[in-house]
């Protein structure tokens, strides 16, 4: 009963939130997991505390094809935004 | 004293912020002060209009903004072609300073009843309507410059803004929102409505400002490491720049025929720069640009400059350059 | 004007919400203002208390509880053969109408002080007590009505209900616990020890109130849009049940000899639906409802119907059917 | 020393997180780990900003019957609640 | 009644916990509860003191000082050989104790006011004080006393701490740095700079300071459960040490000339154990320490004694002990 | 263009946040995420509504021997403080 799916997660600049699940709509992807957090990356140190610092975790369960459109959807934001994308397998258990 | 000792706050922030200290105020209470911040300026903005004739605030609204509009137009060239900034960089920056700080102008209007000037309540009316041109504008200067690959920039990029998405930004923002809002329900509410959700609303006001600066404090001081690799340009600017709108505003004021007290709160208007608004819509609108530029020279400097110097500075132009 | 201005602030948060304005209240923030919603209802009703010899409670208790049972009894059937809706949604929607909502009641209270009625602060005690056996008597018509896979269905299927932990989410539940234990400390503390904390908890009530329902109109808004698949029915239950059910609370009064003041509360009462304790407390108990019906009704329609038509329509009430 | 374990990630509604961890209780699982988030599923949007539309996430580490049996234990809630159940591989380096 | 009704709040918070209510205060609530409480002290002591001259309170606080530093010196061979506690608990206890509770100092000054007592704001300065040497002292302790590995223990393992940091810990740890900015922000404000944040800051600190007690007793309640499995000594050490504490505040007060309320919040500060800074330096700093222990002793069992019999007992021996 | 990467993940005590981030800018690590969570492991429950009953769990991406050298830098902290380290495959899409 479980199937094979890939997990993409999302790490990126809170403002940016809307507009990726914007990205979810376009690419037909109904489900997806938000949470806050706070970190450091190539464009330094984002504290959380205010929002204009604050990071959020997007995680999406999906196949491997439209995680793969999910990544080149994702491309443009990448020179500008804080970002980084991620994917590992997950098997769905229900 | 020249200033109002809650500015001490924002001095107590920055100082656990530079000195790592584990004093951390929690990202919903930073959310929750500035809701706060925004809707009491607001309702008590809207107490004040009803008791005004709202026609003469139309007449003069026009020019006010119209003379805020100047802030921008002058700052983009100086940031382009005195400071070398990229042409993004510089509608961004642009942007923060023709917009402006609610925190600023409250601890204007403290600091102008601690030393009991009188002023009027419905300058808030100018406070709302300042906050989202600017920011529009710079939108647009950062379109019109633009050379993308293959497209033509100029004046034709302006298609390619999103003017639909960008208004619904414009209105439904969160602080247009709670100031309009705000404006509203006090108008509705009056004096005898007011009373009862003064307590909150109007005493705890200074209070609660002062929490809010001692977190502004913590902020800069994450910004000001950001920006010290910046040079020495930027925080020019952000001291300069802040007194030349000031003028501007002295001038729009006097032009107005308005009160020194006014006169006082319109040039600390024009002298602040936003940093609640505008860094959220840059980020999204004008995203080539690094927030750490716009984010470190209005709050890092121009914040506490306007809190410890600027006011005081522009309370002593509104009483020698407006009649009294 | 009809309504108390405070109310504005409720459609303030449903306009944020429609046009998905990015004000958003921290979920620690929604949390806090509802802790300290009924903490400050329960002291003052303590306090109040405190000056009141408590027998002439015990016997109008009995009265008002078991007419408040009325409203799920007559609820019920309503929803299952006029609706036609499934029996486990039927059974929730009814335990949400028979159980109350506490800033209904606040704002009611708000509204009389506004328009100089009295009334008496140990009202807060029939708040406390009809909050949870609507509640229960839901689960037992949920599970009196169920017919699960070879299990039998009737009252035999009360014996499959958990009383243990539905007991202990009845006196525990965290909206019990502050309203009965905020009664016990005010009582205690009487008029003297509520004086130091009476800036707090009853001073910044109606600001703070004005908060709340900031954020209740934001959540109501995407429940709205939750519910609109629902049709009619729903909606004309969410309007028709609160009358009715102030109807009985005017009759229950008026037997009782209650005050215009406190029958136009007890009319309120019976009218307004839970949406703190019942949907928390339904999605454990009866899992099979669709949260959406009954929160979609009980926030989304019959809470801002009250707030803006209910409560002048009670008070109303009261005025005509009961003696001055 | 790293041993080979599964990781069980439970995305469901936060009045569940008690009902959850009694069942972790009736198995024997004593670690696990919470955190709040929001989300959007078959259930619709859970906006997280009151208490009746906030998601959790529950994360287990685990073996892999015990993975199989925690899954049984979560079934009866799939039907009426919102519920994504995965499972991924770990090693555990402590 | 002989204790002030808010420490009812804490009874309330610690039923709700043992109970296994859903009331939950949001983490971010007890973090801003926390910081307000800190700076509220701070400030009104800073305001108190610009009253004063300071120089009385040099000489008065090397004495203080020096006292209280006798009571970890006590603490840890009691806790060490009486208790045959591990010597890095011992150590670890001994500092939570010989520092103070900012929210017991605040609850002995209501019950002052309530009971029309005098006392001098200038008593938190000796808060402030207090609060970080002790922890100082039980890493010292705790180093001189450990055996590690091929490594010496005694007074050479004090070369091992790593005292920058532990300093930096000391001076920009959150607390000292809010009480200590409140004071210097008080005592620049005065009076008169005092008043109009006053609302927040004064008005609202007792019905604040209920709040956050709710929220210590839900704590408390979590600890209780932690600290049954570890024995009889430790219960006993939670309650006499307080008392052998406040036996050493009397006579130093005594001996300082302080007036009777003076003498009892210095009483109540000794015997005060810590809970908000020294758990977080103590777990950094001694990791070998189990903070289910120390936590459980001065949360668990000396807050409550104090709140409900500590600081009535420490007023009487104040009352009997120093001249009126 | 995806790489392979390790995720190790650190959930511990709050107060060991600063601890563990100076072990990263010892090992030259520079990017992370930390999120805050509550739980239960050996050492108890953790509530989370206090700083001192707090867990965090801090993120790293990096290859496989920095993820060696990061467990051997967090040993130290087994002994006092609650922990626990897992390590996973992720591909870095970006
Ligand atoms: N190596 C990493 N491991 C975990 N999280 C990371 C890593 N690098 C970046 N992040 C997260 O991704 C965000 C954006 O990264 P960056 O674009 O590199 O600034 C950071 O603020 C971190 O939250
Ligand atoms: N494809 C997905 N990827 C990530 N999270 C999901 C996905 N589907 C559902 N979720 C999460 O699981 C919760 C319940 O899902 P559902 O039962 O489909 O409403 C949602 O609110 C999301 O937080
Ligand atoms: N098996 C587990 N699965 C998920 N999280 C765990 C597990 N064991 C421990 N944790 C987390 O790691 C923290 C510290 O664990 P411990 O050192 O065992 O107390 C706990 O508070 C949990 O948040
Ligand atoms: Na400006
Ligand atoms: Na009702
Ligand atoms: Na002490």
């Amino acid at each position: 009963m479980a199937k094979a799916f890939k997990l993409v997660t999302i790490f990126c600049e809170a403002v940016l939130e809307p507009l990726v699940i914007r990205e979810f709509d376009k690419l037909g992807i109904v489900g997806y997991t938000v949470s806050d957090c706070r970190g450091r990356g190539t464009h330094g140190v984002r504290s959380g505390n205010w929002r204009m610092s604050a990071n959020v975790r997007i995680e999406v369960m999906c196949d491997l094809p439209t995680s793969d459109r999910l990544m080149e959807g994702l491309t443009p934001f990448d020179r500008d935004y804080g970002l980084l994308v991620v994917r590992s397998d997950v098997e769905v258990l229900n | 004293m020249v200033f109002d000792p809650i500015v001490l706050f924002f001095l107590l922030g920055l100082l656990a912020g530079l000195s790592k200290s584990d004093l951390k105020i929690p990202a919903a209470i930073y959310e929750a002060l500035s809701i706060y911040l925004l809707l009491a300026i607001g309702l008590k903005g809207g107490v004040e209009l009803s008791k005004y004739p709202l026609s003469q605030l139309l007449t003069s609204s026009a020019v006010v903004l119209a003379a805020g509009m100047l802030i921008p137009v002058i700052g983009y060239p100086v940031l382009r072609f005195v400071g070398r900034l990229g042409h993004y960089d510089a509608a961004s920056i642009a942007a923060h300073y023709g917009s402006v700080s609610v925190v600023t102008y409250s601890v204007a209007v403290a600091t102008l009843i601690e030393r009991q000037w009188t002023h009027d309540g419905y300058m808030v009316v100018y406070l709302a309507l300042l906050e989202m041109p600017a920011l529009i504008l710079g939108v647009v200067l950062a379109r019109v410059g633009e050379q993308r690959e293959g497209q033509p920039g100029g004046w034709s990029a302006l298609a390619r803004i999103q003017w639909g998405r960008l208004a619904h930004e414009v209105f439904f923002g969160k602080s247009i929102l709670l100031l309009i809002g705000g404006l509203l329900i006090g108008y509705v509410a009056g004096v005898k409505g007011y009373e009862p959700i003064a307590p909150v609303f109007k005493d705890a006001f200074k209070g609660l400002l002062a929490l809010f600066l001692l977190e502004m404090g913590l902020v800069a001081a994450s910004r000001i490491a950001a920006f010290r690799s910046y040079g020495a340009f930027l925080v020019g600017f952000a001291i300069v720049m802040p007194l030349v709108s000031a003028v501007i505003g002295i001038v729009t004021a006097r032009y107005l025929g308005f009160s020194q007290g006014n006169a006082a709160l319109l040039a600390t208007l024009y002298a602040s720069a936003s940093y609640i608004a505008a860094p959220a819509a840059m980020r999204i609108a004008v995203p080539q640009a690094n927030p750490a530029l716009s984010i470190g020279a209005s709050l890092g400097v121009t914040f506490p400059f306007n809190l410890f110097i600027g006011i005081p500075v522009y309370m002593g132009m509104a009483k020698t350059l407006i009649p009294g």
